[in-house]
């Protein structure tokens, strides 16, 4: 069964604005998507139907086969933790501790539990010895992180994460990206991404969608999706860095495929050069 | 159930003979009707014709400014309970300044229902009706900014001016904070009736999104002023005024509204 | 308890007004001088604020509703957090000047019955609401319990100070209608008092750089308790309305004894208007008269204890 | 003569983080400049010390020589434009035309002027058609563009971006990393930037400083900074991919130089492999 589908979904925003036409979506259990596409795509619209939070012009969103409505949404919300694109959207509360307890309180846990939760969340993002902060002064990346911490703590079952490394430093970027993986990997939990950096999709995704004015016009491996120049291009995309290497090695006719990870770049290369 | 100020705002861009009308011959063509309306007698069943007569007029104007009929529906369903109450208890009162009273009902408890009190009651929330009708004709009809700039060049005070513009500046810069506060709050599924958490602890957090909505609102109104700042604004500038003369259809609209009061006031018709 | 167009005749709107107006010229003074750069932003977001509060129900999500019987629901005013958190009782009356007029767009409130609210909310609510707050905190009364107190008296003395209005307008009772308003703003004032306590709170611990603490401190004492007399007298001249069985009749004496003074004087003013039954204009004269006595009485009450 | 010098600038919020510790940072008129850093290091708050939104606690900022005062802050607003890392932080009026108009009216030009830059600016950033829809009701990247858009309205002599291209798609971030350079070329504004994304480093500075904790730790050319490999891990940064896949090259035995840019790094392996 898909965990999320969405059937025909449109969103117009104030009558005017269809940020999203028609889009068709599928997320099985466990899987790893990225969703790429230039700014004002609509993955931001998108992803604020998967918990509930716009409602559709028209189509449906289902979590778990269910339609949203009132009466499940608590449910919903439970299942698919959102982390915003930008995380003012998401902190409020006075220290940052409370902040990211604010989630496991309404899940109505343990204080224990409750405890545990936020000191292994705060950790991950590394940002223990900060909980007493309060949370709107804090350093654009350091907000992210506390953004990030507060939707872990509700272990969703689907993690849906809106850009999820813009504006960390790069370590910080590696270990997220690590986390989720291990995530995904260990629990079982399925991960929606939207990003425009390209060079980390293959690092975490096994699928990728490209949007583009409000519709999904390519879905597959980050293989098949980076093999199609035309439709890249035309998305205002790029490939990975790596694989814009190896194409220009290949035009000038060094006998290389093209790859797009670090690892499989070097071994191709030292494959021809030996 | 309520309306923002963007969408108020979105209705003061339409285009429309009534939206070109100069902003300070809207406001003064406002005052005029709103004064002669509460100025009409207390007691007189003419108030009705005279009362009707303008808000005849007014429904013509907001038709020649194509606003959208669930707009207005929308408008009017706000504005008016605040004035329905008291004129709905008019017909049991005894208003002071009136003799006789002719007892049409009485009820249990010897309430009694006169029909002058009726009648008042009617001749307030008619006066009460027309005003609500001008003030929301005019609201839609112009951008708050120029609002600003017609009551300044209608003589309001420089420093008002300004604090007004601010304060409608940041009445975007809250109301935002609030939806963003609202919705970090229901992604984690935060819920008053909530029963599996403490009671107290929901109501520290209702304290504490009231604390973070002014504090951040504050901050986030003085990064966005400090980049006004940054962009070479200082708060002695004057607000922008425009020069625009008032033009032959401007001073013809104005006419039409004194014409149409001095019908009412003479019953030319 | 904004007052629509229509419920206040335009004669008797027409010198609240005039007291409004002298007022907003003092603190549009306050503005010029003591508001300086880095306030503006507290001041438009403190403006908006209490907007925002007083028109949509943030019930919806966040707080329960109160409802009122007419359909209105309950109101955040904060003239006295204003006042208290700008240290003086004009930014109070700006501050509300500027919402009813953003209000009165929405339809909220009226364009002539203007004056009467700014009188209310930001005159008469800033000053008390400010002054008592000062008052209660010499005396050394814990900050939050004196905020309540002064955020509470914020709203019911405007409640009263309506009650009269209409009545002077003719257009509500006025023991019922003290009674009416000055139950609801009673209970509408605990949440005001709520309020005003956190968002204080809040303020001052976030941005202590801009908010003096220790403010009340530096109020001299003389305007405290001048004020104090003027809100005493204000009640006692009050009270025999609201306590009597027939206040129409005391309100009638009271016409008959300024007409003779008075009215000679004012009727030319307002000959225009055709008035069913003369006792509007002593009812006028009784306003000037009334605020007069309590501006003066200030003054001089201040004047005294300074002495003193 | 600098054009922005500071002096042993400090910063301390609310008397207990020191953001700034001691400062001493120049730039001359016509550089390029990139400042990089973990997230917390300061960089946000050092770029609002350039234009006087936030004052030294101690320490001194001199912009042309002169130090920041209440008298010459309208000076330097104009000399010093600032793109802050928040678009939200930059975007308030009600339509994205007066937004960017406010800027050039402020500075009194004339209608046909401000009209002239407005349509300009929004086409530079690839907005045009966006001029009556409300800023706040933009995407993200959107938003940024925005943004940007009002600062470069106002022509100022340096050009100080905190992270102008998070959020942006690849393609937008190219043409603004393509416009940078421009005008650093013919108009000769002075550069300064503050970004997570190292791989565009390269591209837009010729001076790399690296802030950690407050205090610049290091400052050179992107070769000499990329070159210190112990530098950039204690700061939580990474090198630039193409440096990667040349040094995982080295490692296993290839004769190739460390390399920043892809054409660098494509004719470096050409030599090895021909
Ligand atoms: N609140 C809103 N009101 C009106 N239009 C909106 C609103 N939010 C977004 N839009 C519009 O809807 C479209 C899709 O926006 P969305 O935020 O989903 O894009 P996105 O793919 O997330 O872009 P980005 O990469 O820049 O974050 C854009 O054209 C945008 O201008
Ligand atoms: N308003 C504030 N009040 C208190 N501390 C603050 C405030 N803003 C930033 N800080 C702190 O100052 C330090 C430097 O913050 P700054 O925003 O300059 O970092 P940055 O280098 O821009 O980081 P990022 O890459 O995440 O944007 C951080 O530790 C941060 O928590
Ligand atoms: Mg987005
Ligand atoms: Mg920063």
């Amino acid at each position: 069964m898909n965990i999320i589908e969405t059937r025909e979904l449109t969103h117009v925003y104030r009558g005017k604005i269809t940020a999203l036409d028609g889009i068709n979506f599928t997320a099985k259990p466990g899987e790893r998507i990225a969703i790429i596409g230039a700014n004002g795509a609509g993955k931001s619209t998108l992803f604020k139907h998967f918990n509930g939070i716009l409602k559709p012009t028209s189509g449906n969103v289902l979590i778990k086969g269910e339609s949203i409505s009132s009466k499940n949404i608590l449910d919903v919300r439970r299942t698919v933790g959102v982390v915003f694109q930008d995380p003012d959207d998401q902190i409020f509360a006075p220290t940052v501790k409370q902040d990211v307890a604010f989630g496991p309180m309404n899940l109505g846990l343990s204080p224990d539990e409750i405890e545990k939760r936020v000191r292994e969340s705060l950790e991950t993002v590394r940002l223990t010895g900060f909980e007493e902060r309060a949370p709107h002064h804090l350093s654009t990346g350091e907000k992210k992180k506390v953004a990030i911490a507060g939707i872990l703590a509700m272990r969703p079952e689907v993690l849906v994460l809106d850009e999820p490394t813009a504006g960390l430093d790069p370590g910080g970027a590696m270990r997220l990206i690590k986390l989720i993986n291990e995530m995904n990997r260990y629990l079982g939990i399925t991960i929606i991404t939207a990003t425009h950096e390209v060079d980390i999709v293959p690092l975490l995704a096994d699928r990728v969608c490209i949007m583009s004015r409000g519709k999904i016009i390519g879905d597959g491996t980050p293989l098949e999706i980076f093999s199609s120049p035309e439709l890249i291009k035309k998305t205002h995309l790029r490939l990975p860095i790596v694989a814009q290497l190896m194409e220009m090695l290949q035009e000038e006719g060094v006998p290389v495929g093209v790859k797009f990870t670090l690892e499989e770049a070097r071994d191709e290369l030292l494959r021809v050069v030996k | 159930m309520h309306i923002t100020l963007t969408e108020l705002e979105r209705e003061t861009y339409r285009k429309s003979p009534i939206h070109r009308i100069d902003g300070r011959i809207k406001i003064l063509m406002t005052l005029a009707i709103i004064v002669y309306a509460v100025a009409l007698p207390r007691m007189d069943s003419l108030d009705l014709i005279k009362l009707g007569l303008l808000e005849v007029y007014l429904i013509i104007l907001m038709m020649f400014a194509r606003l959208e009929f669930s707009y207005l529906a929308m408008r009017f369903a706000i504005a008016l309970p605040f004035g329905l109450g008291i004129a709905a208890f008019q017909p049991f009162l005894k208003q002071p300044f009136i003799q006789n009273f002719t007892i049409l009902y009485t009820l249990p408890l010897g309430i009694e229902v006169s029909r002058e009190g009726a009648l008042f009651g009617i001749i307030i929330f008619a006066k009460f009706l027309v005003c609500i009708s001008a003030v929301i004709l005019l609201s839609s009809t112009i951008p708050m900014s120029e609002l600003v700039s017609s009551a300044r060049r209608l003589g309001l005070p420089k420093e008002l001016a300004l604090l007004f513009t601010m304060m409608v500046r940041y009445l975007f810069v809250f109301w935002n904070m609030l939806d963003r506060i609202r919705t970090a709050q229901k992604t984690r599924c935060f819920e008053i009736w909530n029963k599996n958490v403490p009671r107290k602890w929901t109501l520290e957090q209702i304290g504490y999104t009231i604390s973070s909505l002014f504090v951040r609102s504050y901050e986030q109104g003085e990064r966005t002023y400090q980049s006004m700042l940054c962009r070479g604004y200082n708060a002695d500038a004057h607000v922008y005024v425009s020069r625009k003369k008032i033009s032959v259809p401007d001073i013809f609209v104005l006419a039409i509204t004194v014409v149409v009061i001095g019908v009412a006031q003479f019953r030319v018709i | 308890m904004h007052i629509p167009d229509g419920y206040i005749p335009l004669e008797q709107a027409a010198i609240y007004w005039i007291i409004a107006i002298l007022f907003i010229a003092r603190s549009i003074k306050w503005a010029r001088k003591d508001l300086n750069e880095n306030m503006i932003p507290l001041f438009g977001v403190l403006a908006a604020g209490m907007f925002v509060l007083q028109t949509i129900n943030i019930a919806a999500n966040l707080l329960i509703p109160v409802p009122m019987l007419t359909g209105v629901s309950w109101h955040v005013v904060g003239a006295a957090l204003t006042a208290i958190i700008f240290a003086s009782p004009w930014a109070a009356v700006l501050l509300i000047t500027l919402v009813l007029a953003v209000q009165s767009l929405f339809g909220d409130g009226g364009v002539t019955a203007m004056g009467a609210n700014i009188l209310n909310m930001g005159i008469i609510g800033g000053f008390l609401g400010y002054y008592s707050y000062i008052g209660l905190s010499k005396l050394s009364i814990k900050r939050p319990i004196a905020l309540f107190a002064g955020a509470w008296l914020s709203m019911i003395l405007p409640a009263i100070a309506l009650a009269f209005e209409l009545w002077f307008a003719g257009t509500f009772p006025l023991k019922q209608g003290a009674l009416l308003m000055g139950t609801f703003q009673g209970v509408a004032g605990i949440g005001e008092g709520l309020i005003t306590v956190i968002v204080f709170g809040a303020i001052i611990k976030a941005r202590p750089d801009i908010v003096e603490e220790d403010a009340p401190q530096k109020v001299s004492t003389v305007k405290v308790a001048a004020a104090g007399i003027v809100a005493l007298f204000g009640l006692a001249v009050a009270a025999p309305f609201l306590a009597s069985g027939n206040p129409d009749g005391l309100g009638q004496t009271a016409n008959l004894v300024l007409k003779h003074e008075i009215n000679s004087a004012i009727t030319p003013l307002f000959s225009d208007y055709s008035i069913p039954g003369m006792g509007e204009m002593g009812k006028v004269a009784a306003i000037i008269i009334g605020f007069a006595a309590i501006i003066l009485l200030w003054l001089g009450a201040a004047k005294l204890l300074k002495r003193v």
